[in-house]
């Protein structure tokens, strides 16, 4: 592999769209590991509904960028049969609201294997999920289902919030030896930015301050961490330093990073479209209070969805965490 | 080879109406209807395909959020549509608008669902249609437990019982839910129709991507008659899906029916479906179109006057134009719908959260 | 129904095990509604796996007792169009560990639907599923799934502990309009209480105070509530008086009687089998630390099982909270 | 009625041996082996239902938690694992102790798991058997997988490549997941042998409660050839599975096997089947018995002397007394297992928990 790498002229530096990179991430991880398939509905000849696999068929063969029947056990199921005969398969979910049919393969099956051969058997799968909402979507295509996995031991899940991290923590989760359940914001697919395909990314099991600041600290993943950071942008208009920690990766959570920060601001506000109740906001919550109890000025305070269904579209700007909505827990913080 | 007598018994296609628009008698179908039947029929072809296309173009404007075509299904969908009782129940896809045309459901209703004002929110049994369902395959679970309820129930009126009809896509009959509906509804005999539209596609996925046989033979894995009728040919879909829930409603139990037709249009509006299939296919289902071809019957039988057509077509544009005026219309909906119908007995957490958010907005006003 | 209640003699206080006090329970939902149907895997002729479905048929019939084929997504999906054809179905998931077939159906259908349909579909629907660990068992017997079911809006969720509440609560359970996820915690399925069929048992939407105490709030639902009574019992031989709180249900969850409790204590710990890590813990620190954030002493604790699968049982004495580490938890609490 | 290459040519059960005994020949199913290999058959199915019988005991004993006993199903297991090549994956349940047995996958292992000392921690590819399936039906899929890997890799050795093959019981044919699994097999034409042992109950549920056809007609439904064996003809379960291997081999795809046969003990020793079956039945099926049939048939066409059963059940005795040692030698695992094979790169959560237990566990020392 690294031979390979030496041999091909430097890449360059390039703008992409989310959307792209993680074509582009999936692209290069084909190109180096021969075992590396791709598989789901629509993924092959339409390069999948929102285009992330585009040109990969066309480039690697219909043998490793799969077209399979529509049903979501099945892709999942037969992904971990083709992981154990050594491939490494990146499954497409075609929208989150429906990654419950293959709920059984990935709590029952991929999570433990690992575990239940005492590490004799090793699934490197990575589960793809475009999330959330925003789009103005019909039902079941806005949903955010990650804390069913967070909570699911033996997954890593991990959620990507723009285009440099979807480049390269699509390509740390291929090449992850555990199964990664892979979150991306579907609102952000069309979000650009300048990828370096040679800085070599940031590990994908680790948080990373966004925006350093001093009086509070916002956590979010994926599609808040964008929104967080307008949030913070507007707070510092009004006076006010957040600080943004993107989480990037749930399971395993950086503690460390998340913990290092809030003791610093000693206010802590959680962001993520899921509702709230029962939500990985809760995790988020009482860890952070564990390990800050004394630094803490205010109790951490959650921004999400309701504990509704996800709404009709044409509510979902009431339901999703907005500006004005986490504005106003960091002042509920401020005002404890 | 022995084969029991729920098997089908030939592979041929079940027509009633050549795409010509010549008059087939099928010695198991057998069909009499009258002329004004005949052109009601014809009318609910084209008001469907009107209203059709009256929603993709509201969904290029904007108005939509999003739209599933049926252009091409609408024999398929009003065919079986009518033939269905008034005591019967539709579980449907999200493609069904003709279906729901023929139950009395106004369209405004799928617009709205597709407007994001709700999640279609009208009652199922005030149409005998359920809402639609839009992960693959989950209704036709519902519809087999549905049936089985009829089969508790006892069945009503003079020895005629209600039937459960559940319809679904090629692309449906892989998933695992579709096939379950299949072990129970054979193993418990229960009353319902499986009606597959065969339009070809599953989004990019051609149909051998999901067999590689047809699919109405699938019925005979699991003990039950398969068919296979033109979906293009409304007289044969009517035909067909009378026989089948004939046979449910009489303690006959399940038939699986593959309506064979074709998606005209895209998967829905956002689809492109030149990344994924020729014009020339297209073309030579422009041949059978359902619509030309009971026209064309019609026509040549001088069972409709050319004024009929005309009428129709005005007609149709009025129910088109009034769908438009009625979606334009909808007014948005308030907040609080976001938490009042979760659940019908209190619940403290979501009345906590709406207490909340309530005060949260009243500090905008 | 009231009427055939009042014609029947007066029922008589009996001694019942858990599992038993459930079948006397749906025994008596079925009589008094014609309607209610009990269906699952080996339930009728077998009266279940753990025998509380026991002699229902023989009583009730084939068709309102149902064995069904063994597949869980059919059980919760026809159970689906049963109650939309007006029938009230109590499913059972054999055990725990085999929910996740039908996640799909519970996720993306039954919770959803009265929403979807603002209130036009009711769905009466029960699943219940034997839950948690502790009794020996083979890997997928022994989970506890209800932080998957807690988060997803639309569904009620609760635990039963004792043979009164088991009693009582799957009654109300096959009352409610809503659907209801019931967790029964199978290692207590033996254990004895007497039953007063007159008593009319507390809302299944309430936590009780399972046994008051004043230094400490001990929080807990199904299996772990005996386990926590036990805990206090031990400690109040050292001296220290822990308050025990029986959630009972979970969604919608009882955030008054908690807060009380936890507000007069000044400390919490949460006890759980399911992983501690985005388990339902998390949601009872935060939410227990939002509200009561000025009368705590110490963080909100969380004892429960490891970021882990279920391990093999001669292990599981180290993944269940047991008394030891529940006091231990209760001590880090102290010595905060 | 019109019926593809693929789907199967009489309803008859295959059978190369009758219940007294006698040699049937099959025109499909040729089947010639050396005295030796009969001998080698027969010990087989000894050996297996004496370590079946033990691993009884010892659960009665308080060793095991649970087993899942095999007994009148030794021929099915025992005649299908006889007929797999080294590079072929067996994907099982949880009852497969017999093809286990012939995987050479010593049954230690499988005792481990029921006593709760892990969950069955072989290596797969060690033994070309995966580790014991418990969620009904998840197995399959995982062949299916592997399957397709096996299509991708290309043919191993001189053009004979290597198969698949999922074994499941008449109960898992309700679930989603088996029928995902016929409908990918079938798309991808995938090099895989489903081996159904019918045993005529799941749990208290009879056959009829999964179906109302033979089983191994679900097939046709899907495009593939499906076979009836008699599941308790350990020579007609090797010829069936040694074709169908074949066919999965050389690019013809799958293959259903129906082995019927019978669960002569309860569903696991927790289990009362006096509930659900009648002894009639029992009795019934006795007569039928994998192990006698053979012994009856070696007796009579004297392959084997009096000395050689003799001898096979000393053997037998012997390889039980030595699980049974083994069994209770069996320490129990440190609690550090709990922790060290979750993940094999580090994970921050889990290393924290495990150094908190640690030191918990550090302050009763
Ligand atoms: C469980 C599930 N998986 C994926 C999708 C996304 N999706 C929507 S429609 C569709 C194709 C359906 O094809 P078919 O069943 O043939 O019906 P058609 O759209 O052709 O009417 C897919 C994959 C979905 N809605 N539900
Ligand atoms: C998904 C799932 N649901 C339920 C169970 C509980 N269960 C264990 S074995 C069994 C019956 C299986 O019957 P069958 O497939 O015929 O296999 P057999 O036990 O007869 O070998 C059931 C219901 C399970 N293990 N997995
Ligand atoms: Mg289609
Ligand atoms: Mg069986």
């Amino acid at each position: 592999m690294n031979e390979a790498i030496e041999t091909m002229p430097r890449p360059r530096s390039q703008t992409l769209t989310l959307a792209k990179a993680l074509g582009q991430g999936l692209r290069k991880a084909m190109a180096d590991d021969p075992k590396v398939v791709v598989m789901g509905e629509d993924v092959g000849r339409l390069g999948g509904v929102f285009r992330v696999t585009d040109g990969l068929q066309k480039e690697f063969g219909e043998d490793r960028v799969i077209d399979t029947p529509l049903a979501e056990s099945g892709i999942v199921g037969t992904a971990i049969g083709l992981a154990l005969r050594g491939y490494r398969p990146v499954c497409e979910i075609q929208f989150d609201g429906f990654v419950f049919p293959a709920a059984d393969q990935i709590i029952t099956q991929l999570a433990k294997m690992r575990m239940r051969s005492r590490g004799a058997v090793e699934l490197p799968v990575v589960v793809r999920i475009p999330c959330g909402g925003g789009i103005g979507a019909v039902e079941h295509h806005s949903e955010s289902p990650e804390a069913y996995f967070a909570h699911t031991a033996g997954l890593r899940v991990v959620a990507c919030a723009n285009p440099v991290d979807a480049y390269w923590m699509i390509q740390q989760a291929v090449a992850c030896p555990d199964p990664v359940v892979f979150f991306e914001p579907k609102r952000r697919y069309w979000d650009k930015a300048q990828v370096d395909p040679a800085d070599g990314g940031v590990p994908f099991d680790r948080a990373v301050v966004a925006r350093p600041g001093t009086d509070a600290t916002l956590l979010a993943y994926g599609p808040m961490v964008k929104t967080c950071l307008e949030a913070a942008q507007a707070a510092q208009e009004d006076g006010r330093s957040l600080e943004v920690v993107d989480l990037r990766s749930l399971s395993p959570l950086d503690t460390a990073t998340v913990v290092e920060s809030v003791r610093r601001t000693g206010r802590c506000v959680v962001v993520h479209e899921a509702p709230v109740f029962g939500g990985f906001g809760g995790e988020l919550a009482a860890r952070v209070t564990e390990h800050c109890f004394y630094h803490l000025e205010a109790p951490v305070l959650r921004v999400g969805g309701f504990a509704t269904p996800y709404p009709p579209s044409r509510l979902e700007d009431h339901y999703l965490p907005d500006l004005d909505r986490i504005l106003d827990a960091v002042d509920r913080s401020f005002s404890w | 080879m022995t084969l029991d007598a729920h098997t089908v018994h030939d592979t041929e296609l079940i027509q009633l109406l050549t795409p010509e628009g010549e008059r087939l008698e099928h010695p198991d179908y057998p069909l009499t209807l009258t002329d004004p039947q005949l052109r009601d029929l014809y009318r609910d072809l084209v008001v469907v395909r009107a209203l059709d296309r009256e929603a993709v173009a509201l969904t290029r404007q904007g108005e939509l959020g999003l739209w599933p075509s049926l252009l091409g299904q609408e024999a398929a969908q009003v065919g079986s549509g009518r033939a269905l009782g008034a005591g019967d129940m539709v579980f449907p896809t999200y493609r069904e608008h003709g279906v729901a045309y023929c139950r009395g459901l106004p369209l405004l209703n799928i617009l709205k669902l597709f407007r994001g004002v709700d999640h279609g929110a009208w009652d199922p049994r005030e149409f005998g249609f359920h809402l639609y369902s839009i992960v693959i395959g989950s209704q036709t679970l519902h519809a087999t437990g549905y049936a089985m309820g009829i089969q508790r129930d006892g069945g009503r009126g003079a020895g005629i019982g209600d039937a459960a009809i559940a319809y679904f896509g090629d692309g449906a009959t892989a998933q695992g839910d579709v096939n379950e509906s299949f072990v129970w509804a054979a193993v418990y005999n229960a009353p319902i129709v499986f009606f597959c539209q065969n339009n070809q596609w599953a989004i990019s996925a051609p149909l051998e991507r999901q067999t590689r046989i047809p699919l109405y033979r699938r019925a005979q894995g699991f003990g039950f008659p398969g068919v296979r009728v033109d979906g293009n040919d409304v007289l044969a879909c009517l035909a067909v899906t009378r026989r089948a829930l004939d046979l449910a409603r009489t303690g006959r139990g399940p038939t699986l029916i593959e309506a064979f037709t074709y998606r005209m249009d895209a998967h829905t509006t956002t689809d492109d479906p030149t990344r994924y299939r020729s014009s020339a296919e297209l073309e030579e289902w422009r041949l059978r179109d359902p619509v030309v071809r009971l026209r064309a019957y019609l026509t040549r039988s001088g069972q409709a006057e050319p004024e009929f057509f005309d009428e129709t077509d005005a007609h149709a544009k009025r129910e088109a134009a009034a769908l438009r005026a009625a979606c334009l219309a909808l007014p948005d909906p308030p907040p609080a719908e976001l938490f009042d119908r979760v659940y019908a007995a209190p619940h403290a957490v979501l009345a906590e959260e709406q207490a909340a958010y309530d005060s949260y907005l009243a500090g905008f006003r």
